[in-house]
């Protein structure tokens, strides 16, 4: 099975290319054609997976662009991480399509969505199963364009065209790092295979302030793929699109795709302190910042989209302090529990056509197996015990401890409550109190189904976390280990996050804390925080403004350097053409005269050349 | 001298001389008794036509003189000769149908004085010596006063001969002031002497020698129609009938240049030169590339202004003398064959493009460039033509004009030293003149015709037209024909 | 040897001819202007004769060539003076300067 | 007459039909002969493709003319070979006019015939300047495009038609001056222009003076044609100007004729002079690759915005020449064909944008996906192609020129790499103003998509951008020796 792994993403790639072509006569079959194929896929990943526990890695390469004596080459790479990723990309995005069933079900550009939606799931997978870094930089871009499709689908909405159009540009500005980065390696290990080029990390054949650079570099792309700090603003903005595209896309898969690049070059950031230390601190940074935004945002999918950036963030914290089977844990986990809340809010949506948490307040419970589910999701998130969250949190607090960086240990333990906070804060809001407004449809069980099975895993892919560290270990090696927290610290965590779900249960659900009170108390605080730290406003009045203003210089440049120089010779010449029509005035005398002047004037030249005067 | 030394000579050489001699005393004697235009037209062009033949005959002929080396039958005499006569040949044709009335009074002057002209340009052509070019230009250039004052009754064509005597008859008098000097300093007129004398030339007389060259030179750029002695050219050639017009820009600049490289080139290069080992020519001949330089500037961007067509192609005329001043400043091996391969091509174009002016002149009785406009509806082979004409005057491939230039190009450039700078002036005036040829393209193709009328071509011009387009044509894909044709 | 140096007839010569060339240059009257142009032609005739006597290779030639450009000058004047007379039929002037029609 | 001749003259044949058999005919006959003077070309360059895969160069040589100057003779035949690149662009070239064609079925309704005519000339030359084996040729047939570019621009192009054509003429004809003022230094040196004999002759006279001079006047001449900055005015007007399907040429053609001829004269006749060049040529590269790019940013037209993409584009085909190795010289190639691809692309769909709109004014179109959901899928894509898009065309290009020129000049590879960010900013700027957006914006509501038969030429360059990044061997296979002669001679 394993030797046919390179087939799993072409099914949806068939599926994207036949609902492309003629979607619209397809109509409604599209959508179960797109599960069919992508169907295939899932079932094909989970026969990798049963070979994967004999052959530890897997190989296929061809030549894909010959350049002189360099070859590069495509193919897949089957390896632990990657089997994991493959299963829960094929996964989730299997749900997702059946989700999608009835969640896009009345639109009439249903087969464009599907047809994005495996040209995404083929780009994932084909991603996720890389041999080498050129391949893994082609398909990075081509989820960055589904993602930027689907961010757009609804596409006669501004708000849609802006937030697809920013996703695409500010995560083009990390894959241009991503780019750099890998052609550097390139040229100082003359392969992007990237088993190659960890044999020439291991023979140290790179200076180490090379593979520092190298690794930040890439690091760059990881940041603006995994919405991090400063490349985080499209994340949020990103929801424009469909409600199940943002549970597969910018919860699940595309945006742990950073995740995921730290960790399949990991050996790389091991070889440098520095670019671990760069990767936590802007992971930490990242966690605590979204965190603190998602406390007071008032959109449903915000709120989720900002705990998104905190969570990876948490991720980045682990893989830079060392803890690379608690980040890839974490990811796995987090894959479950945010496209399970993600899909529970689109069924929300769905049913309610609205998604400001304040205007519908309560009206969620309206909806038992939402309100259910979304309870589920909301307790792993916040890591109450025994449920999925609880364990790859642990696991990323017992990473850090075991780096000794207590300060950023702090951080995350602090994120971790203010995670339960504002997650509680939504359920509450949402699920809790009056509930005026009545559900406008009812949740079909195509949606429902997959928040259960979702639900399910969240709960119980806790459990398997050793499992997960000895079959990571079986591909990587030395640093797949997954460190277990001391008692005191699965104390303080749990604490931790059951503090904070009690701090939300006081303000948001018995209201014995007015939350007006303390907006007008900390006012500007609140005020810098609802508007997400004025991060868009700086872009703009720094990046976008500067770069305006060079446009319009070179602009002025062109009209009247350029151009003008081009007036000048062009009226020179005429100019010259004027003067001499002039002096043909037509007297026949006057052209003896220059005749004249003109033989003196040669003979001057000689006289003098010739040294008589 | 007596009969015996006067019958040694190879008189059968000068057989084509002869022919249109004898060929212009009977057309001006049919003229005179009989008056009938037309006989006229088909016996000048007959007599042109034997005249070739007989030249064809010396094709490859080892080099004669006759009359102790005065008059002489070598190489470049006939190659220039054939140009002469396939010029006036063309003009002829071009004029054998014309409808044009004040023309048609004139008729037979016209021929006669025609054949005169070329019989002078043709002297011009063989001669050795400074009297016999002497007389052969004065013949050309008087039988050209005349020919442009033909319009007798035309105020323009008045004003423009008068112009043009009056310029011409001062420059001879430069001219004739410079070859004073050089036979002073030399006491003979014979070239082949002149410059052995050249070479033996006392030091001190050596400025003298210069300023010889110089005078004369400037005296004869007015013949070739470049700087200083160039402003007469828009005017005559507008004053002028249209096929007199080509017959100045062609055939007499023709003869003017194979003049210059009679006298300069065959007198003033011989070795050991000048004190600093150059020669007179080379010591001197650096003013002709300012000449050149000057002259192309002028005539391109002049002839951005112009409306009127004749006057355009005069300044155009002067642009391509200063092209042709080039391989004289960068004397080398090719610049004979360059000229005279720039010369033929020349007359194929511009002859080419005044047959089609001369057509649309009759047609439209106005000289503007407006004539042109929609010619391509009314006449797609005209215009089709025109184009092939302009593409070649301004130089681009697949005519003869661009391999002209590139000869050009190239004797500049593997001259020693190099003349990239007057290439350089060269190549971008030719850029400039592109704006002048196209606009024309652009009245024939894009602009509204003017009137709807068909445009009415005697037969005898579409042969002008279709032999300049063929030459124009094959001399561009095949310059080989030529260059072989040359070097024989 | 006669008294008066070669170059005195040169410079002679060269007066006349720029005297001639200013009187061509300068009149008004194209008549004028014409027998200006003679008047140079002859200076030129005055230089061939001179050389042809006191050149330094004294010969014939000069003076034959003087004869031959004298012979041409007559031609070109008679030639000049036909052309002035269409003119003048045509526009009952003779003034050089109000040749101006054709320009630019 | 062989192959290639065959082919080169084969433009004839449709100028021919045209001008025999369409005398009176209406337009409608008269754009079927065209349409079948277009694929005569185009079978006979496929004929040569296979014929080439045969590893047969398909040379030709006759003598043309030569002149005998004292000791030194000079030379000029009548060249033709093929190489891979050469071939690549010939290929180009033919399915380009051919498509070309297909656009101007119905954009072009004033005089379709002389229309034809001028085309079929432009044809020739263009495949001439390809085909040919020596500079003079090069030249003869580079200055030969010159006439009927200028009506297609003059005559059929819109608004300042004139202007533009004749920009377009006093710029090429400025940088060809140059050109030719090179060609003839070289050619009166080394008394050839073969290319070939022209390397031999300059590796064993090793003046480098000499070399810089003439380098130096092709960096000009061709910076004309590609265009570098500040060389660029009168392409931008072409592009706007002229008629879309005429663009589609020069765009996607012509300003090949730079790249072609920098590579092709540059390392290719002066391998040991050129890497003095890279230096320069890199900074010119980042030069275009920003200020076109920043310019893009803020144009109002659309056809401005691919005018300045162009350029931008070219800044790449700069870099990756300046990489002065395989990598970066395969760079520039696929470049320059992706490039073509592209530009023709975009520029036929913006002849179809002007038959629905009459307008490339970015401010009066808006929300058209609603309406015409094809046509603008299709602008998307062409515009993602150009932003250099995995899995396109434009990426491999890109990708090969970075790398390149990382191995010698890794900060301006950075900063050409950064640079790019601003492409996908432009192209989604522009397209999405466009294609997404509230269709209560689009005054033209009822605007038809694009048409079924319209569909194929768009089609035909999609599934080529789309093999070529896919599936980039198809294409690098064929340079491969090209590359070999072009970078062998640089000892690396």
């Amino acid at each position: 099975m394993i030797s046919f792994a390179w087939l799993i993403p072409l099914f949806p790639l068939i599926s994207f290319m036949v609902l492309i072509l003629s979607g619209k006569k397809l109509k409604n079959a599209s959508g179960y054609l797109a599960i069919l194929l992508t169907g295939i896929s899932f079932l094909l990943t989970i026969g990798v997976l049963l070979d994967l526990r004999t052959i530890t890695e897997f190989e296929v390469i061809w030549p894909w662009l010959t350049v002189g004596e360099i070859e590069f080459q495509a193919g897949a790479l089957i390896n632990p991480l990657n089997g994991l990723m493959l299963f829960v990309v094929s996964f989730v995005s299997l749900l997702i399509h059946i989700y999608s069933l009835g969640y896009m079900g009345e639109d009439d550009r249903k087969s464009s969505y599907f047809a994005y939606l495996s040209l995404f799931t083929f780009a994932m997978l084909g991603l996720v199963m890389s041999p080498n870094l050129l391949q893994f930089y082609m398909f990075w871009e081509l989820v960055g364009l589904g993602s930027f499709l689907l961010i757009g689908f609804y596409l006669y909405k501004e708000s849609a065209k802006k937030a697809a159009r920013k996703a695409f540009i500010m995560t083009r500005i990390g894959d241009a790092g991503l780019l750099i980065g890998l052609i550097l390696l390139f040229w100082q290990t003359k392969t992007l295979s990237f088993l190659e080029i960890f044999q020439a990390i291991e023979q140290q054949k790179l200076a180490p302030g090379m593979i520092t650079l190298i690794a930040i570099l890439l690091f760059i792309g990881a940041v603006g793929k995994s919405g991090q700090f400063p490349l985080h603003t499209w994340l949020p903005d990103a929801m424009e699109g469909p409600t199940p595209v943002s549970a597969l896309i910018h919860a699940a898969t595309m945006v742990a795709a950073g995740v995921y690049l730290v960790a399949a070059t990991y050996p790389l950031f091991l070889a440098s302190e520095w670019a671990l230390i760069i990767v936590s601190v802007i992971g930490a940074f990242t966690a605590i910042f979204a965190a603190t935004i998602g406390l007071v945002q008032d959109d449903l999918k915000r709120v989720l989209a900002y705990s998104t950036v905190s969570q990876l963030g948490y991720m980045m914290l682990a893989l830079g302090a060392g803890g690379y089977v608690a980040g890839v844990f974490h990811l796995t986990t987090h894959a479950f529990f945010k496209a399970l809340l993600f899909l529970a809010a689109g069924s929300v949506i769905f049913a309610l056509k609205n998604q400001h948490i304040k205007q519908i307040a309560g009206s969620g419970k309206h909806l038992a197996v939402t309100k259910w589910t979304f309870l589920i999701g909301t307790l792993a998130i916040s890591g109450f015990p025994l449920l999925s969250g609880s364990f790859s949190k642990e696991a990323i607090f017992a990473a850090l401890l075991e780096d000794g960086q207590y300060g950023l240990l702090a951080v995350a333990l602090f994120t971790a409550f203010l995670t339960s906070v504002y997650m509680f804060r939504l359920y509450f809001l949402v699920f809790h109190g009056k509930g005026e407004d009545k559900p406008e449809r009812t949740v079909p069980l195509c949606m429902n189904g997959p928040m259960v099975i979702l639900a399910v895993f969240a709960v119980i892919a806790g459990f398997f976390g050793s499992q997960l560290a000895d079959w990571l270990a079986g591909g990587q090696g030395s640093f797949a280990v997954l460190h277990h927290s001391p008692t005191w610290l699965i104390f303080l965590a749990t604490l931790v996050s059951l503090g904070g779900i009690v701090l939300a249960y006081y303000i948001y659900l018995r209201k014995q804390i007015n939350q007006e009170e303390w907006k007008e108390t900390f006012s500007s605080t609140y005020t810098i925080l609802y508007n997400k730290y004025f991060i868009d406003e700086f872009y703009e009045n720094t990046i976008l403004y500067s770069t305006r203003a060079i446009s319009y210089l070179i602009f002025y440049i062109e009209k009247y350097v350029v151009e003008t120089a081009m007036a000048f010779v062009s009226g020179t010449i005429k100019a010259i053409g004027t003067r001499g029509s002039r002096l043909q005035t037509g007297q026949v005398q006057t052209y003896g005269t220059v005749a004249l002047l003109g033989l003196a004037a040669i003979v001057l030249f000689f006289v003098v050349k010739g040294g008589y005067m | 001298m007596d009969l015996e030394t006067l019958l040694s000579f190879q008189w059968g050489m000068m057989a084509p001389e002869f022919t249109i001699l004898i060929t212009g005393v009977i057309v001006s004697l049919q003229d005179l008794f009989y008056g009938k235009k037309r006989l006229s037209n088909w016996l000048a062009i007959i007599g042109i036509l034997l005249a070739m033949v007989f030249l064809s005959a010396q094709y490859q002929h080892v080099p004669v003189s006759i009359l102790y080396d005065t008059y002489v039958f070598d190489q470049v005499s006939f190659f220039f000769k054939y140009i002469l006569l396939m010029g006036t040949l063309l003009i002829l044709l071009m004029t054998s149908t014309s409808r044009d009335e004040e023309t048609e009074k004139v008729r037979g002057d016209f021929h006669y004085l025609l054949l005169a002209a070329l019989l002078g340009g043709m002297i011009v052509v063989s001669s050795a010596d400074i009297i016999t070019l002497y007389a052969g230009l004065e013949l050309l250039s008087i039988s050209s006063y005349i020919l442009v004052g033909l319009r007798k009754y035309n105020r323009n064509a008045n004003e423009g001969a008068m112009k043009y005597i009056i310029t011409g008859s001062l420059a001879s008098a430069v001219t004739l002031f410079g070859l004073s000097y050089i036979y002073g300093l030399t006491g003979t007129t014979n070239l082949y002497d002149i410059s052995r004398e050249m070479s033996v030339i006392d030091t001190q007389l050596e400025p003298l020698a210069v300023l010889g060259f110089v005078i004369t030179f400037v005296g004869l750029t007015f013949k070739i129609s470049t700087v200083p002695f160039h402003m007469w050219t828009p005017d005559v050639y507008q004053g002028a009938a249209t096929p007199i017009t080509a017959f100045l820009s062609v055939v007499s600049k023709a003869a003017g240049f194979l003049l210059l490289i009679r006298i300069f080139v065959a007198a003033f290069t011989t070795e050991p030169g000048l004190s600093d080992d150059l020669t007179v020519y080379e010591y001197a001949i650096g003013f002709a590339g300012v000449l050149a330089a000057i002259t192309m500037i002028i005539g391109n961007t002049v002839a951005l202004r112009q409306r009127n067509m004749k006057r355009l192609f005069a300044y155009s005329s002067i642009a391509h003398a200063g092209y042709l001043l080039i391989p004289l400043v960068a004397l080398s091996a090719f610049s004979l064959e360059t000229i005279w391969f720039y010369l033929l091509a020349y007359m194929w174009m511009n002859i080419g493009a005044f047959a089609i002016i001369h057509v649309l002149i009759q047609n439209h009785q106005t000289e503007d460039i407006s004539m042109f406009s929609g010619l391509y509806q009314r006449s797609p082979v005209l215009a089709l033509m025109m184009t092939l004409f302009l593409a070649s005057l301004a130089g681009i491939p697949a005519t003869a004009g661009f391999i002209g230039k590139f000869n050009i190009f190239l004797g500049a450039l593997s001259a020693d030293p190099a003349h990239y700078v007057l290439a350089a002036i060269m190549i971008g005036t030719t850029v400039i003149s592109y704006v002048y040829y196209f606009n024309i393209l652009v009245q024939m193709y894009s602009r509204p015709k003017a009137e709807s009328s068909p445009i009415q071509v005697p037969k005898a011009l579409w042969l002008t037209i279709a032999i300049c387009a063929a030459g124009t044509l094959v001399f561009g894909l095949f310059p080989n024909l030529a260059l072989q044709f040359f070097s024989w | 040897m006669s008294a008066v140096p070669a170059q005195g007839y040169l410079i002679l010569a060269l007066i006349l001819f720029c005297i001639g060339l200013f009187g061509a240059l300068t009149k008004r009257n194209t008549i004028i202007v014409l027998i200006s142009i003679e008047l140079m032609l002859n200076a030129v005739n005055l230089n061939l004769v001179a050389f042809s006597k006191y050149g330094i290779h004294p010969n014939i030639t000069g003076q034959v060539f003087s004869l031959f450009s004298i012979t041409i000058a007559a031609a070109e004047a008679a030639v000049g003076i036909a052309i002035l007379l269409a003119l003048y039929r045509n526009r009952r002037s003779v003034q050089i300067n109000e040749m101006d029609t054709l320009k630019h | 007459m062989g192959l290639l001749s065959l082919l080169l003259f084969s433009p004839m044949i449709g100028l021919l039909l045209i001008s025999i058999l369409t005398k009176n005919s209406d337009h409608k006959s008269i754009h079927r002969y065209a349409v079948l003077g277009g694929i005569i070309p185009l079978v006979i360059s496929w004929v040569a493709y296979i014929q080439f895969q045969g590893h047969n160069q398909l040379a030709e040589r006759v003598s043309w003319f030569s002149y005998q100057g004292g000791q030194q003779s000079f030379v000029i035949d009548y060249e033709l070979a093929l190489n891979g690149f050469r071939l690549a662009l010939i290929l180009l070239t033919t399915l380009i006019v051919m498509l070309a064609i297909l656009a101007s079925v119905k954009q072009i309704t004033k005089n379709p015939r002389l229309f034809y005519q001028w085309l079929f000339v432009l044809e020739l030359g263009i495949l001439g300047v390809f085909a040919s084996d020596n500079m003079f040729l090069f030249f003869f047939f580079f200055e030969l495009t010159l006439i009927p570019m200028f009506f297609l621009i003059g005559k059929w192009g819109h608004v300042e038609r004139e202007e533009a054509a004749y920009k377009y003429v006093i710029y090429n004809g400025l940088g060809s001056a140059v050109l030719l003022i090179a060609i003839v230094a070289v050619f009166a040196q080394a008394g050839t222009t073969n290319f070939e004999a022209v390397q031999a002759y300059m590796a064993q006279r090793d003046d480098m003076a000499f070399q810089v001079g003439v380098l130096i006047a092709f960096l000009v001449a061709f910076g004309v044609k590609l265009p570098i900055i500040p060389l660029h005015s009168w392409m931008v007007s072409v592009h706007v100007y002229a008629p879309p399907a005429v663009v589609m040429i020069h765009a996607g053609v012509l300003l090949k004729i730079g790249a072609y001829g920098l590579l092709q004269f540059g390392s290719g006749m002066f391998p040991d002079a050129f890497p003095v060049f890279a230096v320069t040529i890199a900074v010119l590269g980042l030069i275009n690759l920003l200020y076109g790019a920043f310019l893009a940013l803020i144009q109002d037209d659309l056809r401005k915005v691919f005018a300045y993409a162009s350029v931008s584009h070219m800044g790449i085909i700069l870099l990756g020449i300046a990489g002065m190795n395989t990598a970066g010289y395969q760079g520039a190639i696929f470049q320059t064909i992706s490039h073509g691809l592209i530009s023709a692309l975009l520029f036929y769909l913006v002849g179809i944008l002007i038959l629905r709109t009459g307008t490339t004014n970015l401010k009066k179109l808006g929300g058209m996906w609603t309406a015409a959901p094809v046509l603008s899928g299709l602008f998307l894509t062409g515009a993602l192609a150009g932003l250099g898009l995995p899995g396109m065309s434009g990426f491999v290009s890109e990708f090969m020129a970075f790398v390149g020129v990382f191995e010698q000049l890794p900060l301006f590879g950075a900063v050409g790499v950064i640079g790019i960010i601003l492409t996908v900013v432009y192209f989604l700027r522009a397209i999405l103003n466009m294609t997404f957006g509230d269709p209560r914006k689009n005054k033209y509501e009822k605007m038809a998509d694009i048409g079924k038969g319209e569909l194929f030429p768009a089609g035909v360059l999609v599934a080529f951008i789309i093999l070529i990044g896919v599936y980039p061997d198809s294409l690098s296979q064929l340079l491969q020796i090209t590359l070999e002669t072009l970078v062998t001679g640089m000892g690396g």
